[in-house]
């Protein structure tokens, strides 16, 4: 099992950086525009967050609509960090690459979504379903409101800040190579996270808490684990987006917002990463291939989500994980048995089933 | 000067595609949907007014303008989306947009990083045109704003004790705020009540306003759009029993249109602005015409007018640079002095008009010019 | 009456006013939530549409020389109707197929599709409505109360009322109570588990138009938008009184009313201006917070666990 | 015997006004395999719930190897040694066979948080044992062939032993099966009875087992003990049970001219 | 009176009822064994609608239901005792028993009724009051059963009555068919408890793996050695 796992994560590793070269050669001759490389920053920011997203409510089942909120904090201290960086002229100048203070400005965003993680999951997920999902929502309007109404977070930020104002000036040091290795790493975290004790305790809540607790699980603990985890790459999702927009306004971490990442979730398919990264990117894209029909872009992404959630309730994928592994082993003509295509299969016809018998 | 001989009836379509040595292509950036959608409208409109006479007489050095026009649904990320398409087009000359402050702070580094004009015609916050050579405004800013009405109430109207109420979460409502009540100090006027609400969109303000009622403030500040004050601020207000002034900026233009039916509650109601459509100048009188044939006084605003003069902006500087060059534009602009419906101005070295503000004031129910102020 | 005292009494009466809007909402979204357990994010967009359809038929009805509230008989069908069909084209199917996520998911894209297509059929600038009625408003001494807010408060008990027998003890409402818990038993039963729904949606649906009227008389203006908040401030005292119960929708609306305007009121003195009335939502949010983690499952709820 | 593994003392719990259980008391040693029964309704899951930390007893106090349980939730109880299967089987439903089992092997896991998101050797060192482990139990009870199953798909006989190998894997020293024949034919029952025979060597654990079909109760259960409304009515070897008058009239009914109970599912 | 005819069943790809064909004469107890996961509840949900069929004839009294309007079948007479009880969690043992009498226009019958259940199952009587969420398994049971008789029907399809139940309560609902029997109520019974199920019934059917294995009179098959191997534990 080590074996072949070692294996799948080199496949995986040399894919990425076929992907990764392509896109140095893309960027590099002025291939992509301006236009293309902000689209794929937006895209790895939306791949963070929808998978983040995913650890709460597709893997762990709880409908959470406080997500940008987290964004927010890890947005907002990952450019104040930066900010105060510039200003007392820590690690920067010549020969000191701004890629060193985005990564621990990033770090430290995610650290402090993370505290807020805990202090709002604990008393957040003793309640279940729609009654968290409002509570999370809850949660992520006061800390916007709050945002906002601080004014050292407004205008050019500290002493010279003013609430209610956008945060501006902020460095915009994010860059697409170094973004794009922290996505992996951020998804790949995430995946192992997915795939030891903890996940699999996580999805066993999911499944049947009760059976969960009577198991020695304590099923506080791993709720809370899961919502600090995803708390905590929701606000390195957001350090990241604070320095590639350059201004932050309070109102961009709304619960709308929230929402568009539980769209991209359970458009994916609930407990499938790969399947939030394919759908982050096909939502992040599609409303700017809709561009040509501007007034009626979001009258037809409206549409095309209920489409999608009629003909495939379960998402793109389902539960099932997209591997390079498997593809090329398919293409080998390899037969491998494909556990989780069985478990895809199971969970769809499985919620139907307890639609039935309740 | 603008033209303004045209009427918009035989406007040529401002979609035409032909050949890009025949054209000059603009882009826009507004939010077309979502819950500003309202303001991206009259914006648009704005816009597609004035391009459709400019065509209509002939052009901009010969050429036809054609517009992209593009919805940033009031998001940064959108909007920074957007603004990549047009850069990245190098037929777009120049950019006019985006509506709202927040959006624009964050378009305004794109902006010099890609060296192309953003010329915003409506973000007032004060720090959206600091620090970016290429972005320009066609509006004045909230401090200047905030500041006149001060002045207003102080020197025209005589009071002592105001009252202020604002949104803040709004860059726009939060930033005239802060201008007006340090004017105040500076103009002797005492702040006796200050209240707020969250956003610009609430619907009640009941709560705050009994509080100012109940004080003794002969004078509101209240820096709201038209969609708010019309039918809740003011008429909440009178039920409150506040009768005294009610003082605004350049949001409440529209309010004429968003009245409800008892128009007297808005007697005694004051804001600053950007123009006076009962400006008898020509310039003005055209506009409004011309805006309201065409799409209906509903929608005619301040941020249609200076939408409209934004784009007579971009095109006296491509006259002056005589070439489409982004660079040579943004030269041409940089410092330009400008007449068009919201005034004649000079912009300043951030890209900022001086220019004077008109104080509008309602009587049963029509928008009448009361004076005009200047520094 | 001290000052003081009389701002008090006042401020109440504000809550009280939107207070009760909200109960009325919150009612037409406790009645679905009840039967199908969807949080309907449409419904405060049916308060829209309905605010569209008081606004164009208005004038229709004053010109048929009838009084402008009866615009509201016209919005009621017409909401109805978009609920039901909603219902049919998007929440049917989903449930059939679905899980409770995508139910909630394509009810967001249900409230997105509204919005969209009505700043496309309508526009985006606001619409002002005009008077609908005038109710007069009672003098008590130094305080006057608004006409509208005691009619709103009385519409919304009386609907209360009538929807709680409705439910108790008509069959068509049991029917709702027994689709809501066991679908299949429900057919085994001999109930029409479509019929039902759709008669649900169709309740809640014109309920909505009732709200609308009671919400453009006191706040007169029509946007693709006014439902987004409304409808969200609604859900939240539906949770807040205890989602699915009847009763507990009223009592949380007018509860939320009430804490937004004593809080706007009196936050910022309480605080020594740390907090200001920009909070209030907050505030809500926050008492919402408090009132689920002491009673889970609202204020009137009933905290039935699972048997084990 | 000098600790008995389970004491429960004047345990009660009242729902509303209804007394769900009265003043029950039970003393089970290692290794002994109590039964008990009683009518529908009696209190007997919710016995197994107070046990369990589901409820917590309004008067009395259970012990377990000597220490008090009371006001402990259920995994902290599931930790100290009591596992239990469901009335109603509670597997995840969605996870294989194997996934199940290792869930309750939470005690045995040592690695950390960092462990996990880097795959540090420890990972893999206790992904491995306790896979091992796992796929030893299912051996047990001939699932190991089964173990990349998604439990959902296991016929009902299966999932009740899978159920019950979950519970192993806790570690626990009390076992609660709760009614784990109901639902099956005569055939699996058989293949169950020997099952729980084959853990009894094997683990050397106690059990207390609720059960409603009389051929298994009297065959496996050492003592039985007999509630109804809540109170104990009898306690006593099988033997006696079956033969007490008040056992008979409130549970096991006379003889009649219906085919006799006690044989029909009785086989193999 | 009921009469199914080539009745194919699938889950998704799971073809879980072959070409079944099955009849049920007026007034008889038929009854149907099979292991777990034959087929057994499936046909009984395809009878009544829980479950669509792919390919068949179900006809009762001459009636095809595969078209009728599924909630229109109890309304023919036909009561269902599903399996896993399905009561109405959250009203009351009374409320659910009412439910059970929907259809029924006549108060005076439906108090009847109640009475009736009531005297068969005392039990209920005295948690009347009580939600049905909270009862105790057994005692969900006996109220799912309950809930059946409460429309008058002219036949019952119950689904492992006995399931849970204490050995005096098994006696005891196997006594209610019996008298449902004498008065003439056409019972198609679904046990794991092959023996009590044969005893009772006039005729009965084995499934295995979602094919009709054997059929008979109830008597023939309890003798049947296979029977006796298979479901019998002999
Ligand atoms: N949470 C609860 N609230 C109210 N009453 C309850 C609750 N849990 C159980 N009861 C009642 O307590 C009594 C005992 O229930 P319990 O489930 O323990 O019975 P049991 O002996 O396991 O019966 P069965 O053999 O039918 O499973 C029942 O009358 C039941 O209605
Ligand atoms: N909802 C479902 N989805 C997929 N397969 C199903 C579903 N329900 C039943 N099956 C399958 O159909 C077959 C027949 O199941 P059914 O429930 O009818 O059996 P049964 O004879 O009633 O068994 P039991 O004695 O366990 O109640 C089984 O193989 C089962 O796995
Ligand atoms: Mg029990
Ligand atoms: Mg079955």
């Amino acid at each position: 099992m080590k074996k072949s796992s070692i294996k799948s994560s080199l496949i995986n590793l040399v894919v990425l950086i076929i992907v990764f070269g392509i896109l140095i050669v893309l960027c590099e001759f002025d291939i992509l525009s301006n236009y293309i490389r902000g689209i794929l920053m937006v895209c790895c920011i939306s791949i963070i967050m929808a998978c983040s997203q995913n650890i709460t409510v597709g893997y762990l089942g709880q409908i959470a609509l406080g997500g940008a909120g987290f964004m927010g904090i890890g947005a907002y201290t990952a450019a104040i960090i930066t900010k105060a960086m510039a200003s007392a002229n820590i690690l920067v100048g010549e020969g000191v690459p701004d890629t060193l203070r985005f990564l621990i400005a990033i770090l430290a965003g995610g650290i402090l979504a993370a505290i807020f993680g805990v202090l709002v999951g604990i008393p957040a997920l003793r309640l279940r379903g729609d009654y968290l999902a409002i509570i999370t929502l809850g949660f992520g309007e006061i800390i916007r409101v709050v945002i906002q109404n601080l004014k050292f977070l407004g205008g050019k930020g500290f002493s010279e800040g003013s609430a209610g104002q956008a945060l501006v000036g902020i460095n915009r040091i994010s860059n697409l190579y170094v973004v794009f290795w922290v996505m992996v790493i951020c998804v790949a975290l995430m995946y192992t996270f997915i795939r030891s004790k903890y996940g699999r305790a996580i999805i066993a809540i999911r499944n049947d808490d009760i059976a969960a607790s009577a198991s020695g699980l304590n099923i506080t603990f791993y709720k809370v684990l899961a919502f600090t985890v995803s708390s905590f790459f929701a606000g390195v999702a957001g350090g990241i987006f604070a320095h590639y927009i350059g201004s932050l306004s309070a109102g961009s971490f709304g619960w709308l917002k929230s929402t568009e990442y539980v769209i991209m979730v359970v458009f994916g398919g609930m407990g499938s990463l790969t399947g939030s990264v394919i759908a982050a990117i096909v939502l992040t894209a599609l409303p700017e291939a809709l561009r040509e029909f501007s007034d009626y872009r979001m009258l037809a992404y409206s549409v095309a989500l209920i489409i999608v959630m009629i003909y495939r309730p379960t998402g793109l994928l389902g539960t099932y994980e997209v591997s390079v592994t498997r593809l090329i082993n398919k293409i080998l003509g390899k037969k491998e048995p494909s556990l989780h295509a069985i478990k895809a299969e199971v969970e769809a016809s499985g919620t139907k089933e307890e639609e039935v018998v309740k | 000067g603008s033209s303004t001989n045209n009427s918009a009836a035989d406007a040529t379509p401002t979609a035409a595609a032909s050949s890009d040595a025949e054209t000059i292509k603009i882009g826009t950036i507004s939010p077309n949907t979502g819950n500003l959608a309202a303001y991206g409208e009259a914006v648009v409109n704005g816009i597609n007014l004035a391009v459709d006479e400019i065509n209509a007489a002939g052009g901009v050095l010969g050429k036809q303008i054609v517009l992209e026009t593009l919805d940033d649904k009031g998001d940064a990320v959108e909007g920074a989306n957007a603004f990549n398409k047009l850069a990245d087009d190098s037929n777009v000359c120049a950019v006019i947009g985006s509506v709202t402050s927040g959006v624009t702070s964050g378009l305004a580094p794109l902006a010099n990083e890609s060296k192309i004009v953003l010329l915003t015609p409506t973000a007032t916050a004060d720090t959206v045109t600091d620090a970016d050579d290429y972005v320009f405004r066609a509006c004045f800013k909230d401090s200047y704003q905030g500041r006149m009405a001060a002045k207003f109430a102080a020197e025209v109207l005589k009071v002592k004790k105001v009252a202020v109420l604002y949104a803040s979460g709004d860059a726009y409502s939060a930033g005239l705020r802060e201008a007006f009540i340090a004017a105040a100090e500076e103009f002797g006027l005492e702040v006796v009540a200050e209240e707020s609400s969250s956003s610009t969109e609430d619907t009640d303000y009941s709560a705050q306003l009994t509080n100012i009622a109940g004080s003794d403030a002969e004078f509101l500040f209240a820096p709201y759009y038209y969609s708010s004050v019309g039918p809740y601020i003011v008429p909440q207000a009178r039920a409150a029993g506040f009768d005294g002034v009610i003082m605004g900026a350049d949001g409440f233009d529209g309010t004429i249109a968003t009245m409800v039916d008892d128009k007297s509650l808005y007697n005694n109601c004051y804001f600053t602005n950007h123009y006076s459509p009962d400006d008898t100048s020509a310039a003005v009188q055209n506009f409004v015409t011309a805006y309201s044939d065409k799409y209906g006084a509903e929608s005619l605003n301040a941020l249609a007018a200076l939408a409209y003069d934004a784009v007579y902006m971009l095109r006296d500087s491509i006259v002056k640079a005589n070439s489409t060059d982004r660079t040579a534009i943004r030269d041409a602009m940089s410092g330009m002095s400008f007449s068009g419906v919201t005034g004649s101005f000079t912009l300043d070295e951030t890209g900022t008009p001086e220019k004077s503000v008109a104080i509008i004031e309602f009587k049963d129910g029509a928008a009448i010019w009361n004076s005009t102020l200047g520094n | 009456m001290s000052d003081q005292l009389v701002t008090f009494v006042l401020q109440i009466l504000n809550g009280l006013k939107i207070g009760s809007v909200y109960a009325l909402v919150a009612l037409g979204y406790t009645m679905v939530y009840g039967i199908i357990k969807l949080i309907n994010f449409a419904h405060g967009d049916f308060i829209m549409v309905g605010s569209y359809a008081l606004l164009y038929t208005m004038p229709i009805m004053v010109s048929m020389g009838m009084p402008a509230w009866m615009a509201v008989v016209i919005a009621i069908a017409i909401c109805a109707l978009v609920g039901i069909t909603v219902e049919k084209v998007a929440y049917k199917p989903v449930r059939k197929k679905g899980n409770n996520m995508s139910a909630l998911i394509t009810a967001i894209a249900m409230s997105l599709f509204l919005e969209n297509l009505a700043q496309t059929i309508f526009g985006a600038a606001p619409k002002p409505v005009g008077t609908i009625f005038s109710f007069p408003d009672m003098v008590f001494g130094e305080v006057k109360i608004n006409g509208n807010t005691i009619l709103t408060i009385i519409i919304g008990v009386s609907v209360m009322i009538a929807l709680q027998f409705f439910v108790k003890n008509t069959k068509l409402g049991k029917s709702m109570r027994a689709v809501s818990e066991d679908g299949q038993a429900a057919v085994l039963m001999g109930i029409n588990k479509n019929r039902t729904i759709t008669m649900t949606f169709a309740i809640g649906s014109g309920l909505a138009a009732v709200a609308s009227l009671m919400y453009c008389a006191s706040y007169p203006q029509a946007t693709p938008t006014i439902g987004a908040m409304l409808g969200l401030k609604a859900f939240v005292a539906a949770v807040l009184g205890g989602i699915g119960i009847i009763p507990g929708a009223m009592l949380g609306g007018i509860v939320i009313g009430l804490v937004e305007s004593l809080s706007k009121a009196y936050i910022g003195d309480l605080t020594g201006g740390v907090i200001t009335s920009a909070f209030s939502d907050a505030i809500v949010f926050g008492i919402l917070i408090i009132v689920l983690l002491v009673k889970p499952s609202g204020i009137l709820g009933k905290n039935v666990g699972e048997k084990v | 015997m000098n600790t008995p593994v389970l004491e429960a003392k004047h345990l009660g719990i009242t729902f509303g006004g209804l007394k769900a259980v009265d003043d029950f008391n039970i003393t089970i040693n290692e290794g002994e395999l109590v039964g008990l029964i009683g009518p529908n309704g009696a209190g007997k899951t919710t016995v197994f719930n107070l046990l369990t930390g589901v409820y917590q007893p309004t008067e009395g106090a259970f012990f377990l190897n000597g220490n008090k349980m009371n006001g402990k939730k259920m995994h902290e109880v599931v930790r100290a040694g009591i596992a239990r299967t469901f009335q109603n089987i509670r597997l995840f439903k969605t996870m294989t066979v194997l996934e199940n089992v290792k869930i309750a092997f939470e005690m045995d896991f040592k690695y950390k948080l960092a462990h996990a998101f880097f795959r540090l050797p420890k990972y893999w060192k206790d992904e491995k044992e306790i896979e091992e482990k796992a796929m030893d139990l299912l051996k047990i009870f001939n699932l190991e062939s089964k173990a990349d199953y998604i439990a959902n798909n296991l016929p009902y006989g299966q999932q009740r032993k899978l159920e019950i190998a979950r519970a192993l894997a806790t570690g626990m020293k009390l076992l609660l099966l709760d009614e784990p024949a109901a639902g099956m034919n005569p055939t699996e029952t058989a293949e169950l009875l020997s099952c729980i025979n084959v853990i009894r060597e094997r683990f050397g654990i106690a059990i207390l087992l609720i059960e409603h079909d009389m051929s298994l109760v009297m065959k496996i259960c050492e003592r039985i003990v007999v509630i109804d409304y809540g109170v104990t009515i009898a306690k006593g070897l099988p033997k006696e049970i079956a033969e007490n008058p008040k056992v008979i009239a409130a549970y096991l009914g006379a003889d009649d001219d219906l085919e006799d109970e006690e044989d029909t599912k009785e086989g193999a | 009176m009921l009469r199914v005819e080539n009745l194919n069943v699938f889950y998704g790809a799971i073809h879980a009822l072959h070409n079944i064909s099955l009849t049920v004469e007026d007034g008889e107890v038929v009854s149907l064994i099979g292991a777990n996961g034959a087929g057994k509840t499936t046909t009984l949900h395809t009878i009544t609608h829980l479950k669509e069929a792919q390919s068949g004839i179900i006809e009762y009294n001459g009636k095809d239901l595969r078209k009728a309007k599924d909630n229109t079948i109890i309304s023919l007479g036909m009561a269902h005792v599903p399996e896993g009880r399905h009561v109405f969690r959250n009203m009351t043992v009374q409320e659910n028993l009412e439910m059970g009498a929907f259809v029924m226009k006549d108060k005076v019958t439906v108090k009847r009724n109640m009475d009736m259940v009531f005297e068969y199952f005392p039990r209920l009587l005295e948690r009347r009051k009580q939600t049905a969420g909270t009862l105790s398994g057994g005692e969900q049971q006996m109220l799912a059963t309950g809930r059946a008789l409460m429309s008058n029907p002219k036949i019952v399809l119950m689904d492992e009555p006995s399931m849970g139940l204490s050995p005096l309560l098994v006696k005891e609902i196997f006594k209610i068919i019996k008298t449902l029997h004498v008065n003439g109520i056409t019972v198609l019974l679904v046990e794991q408890n092959a023996k009590m199920a044969l005893s009772i019934a006039d005729r009965a059917y084995v499934l295995e793996t979602g094919s009709i294995s054997m059929s008979g009179k109830a008597s023939d098959l309890l003798k049947d050695e296979n029977v006796k191997k298979a479901y019998l534990g002999a």
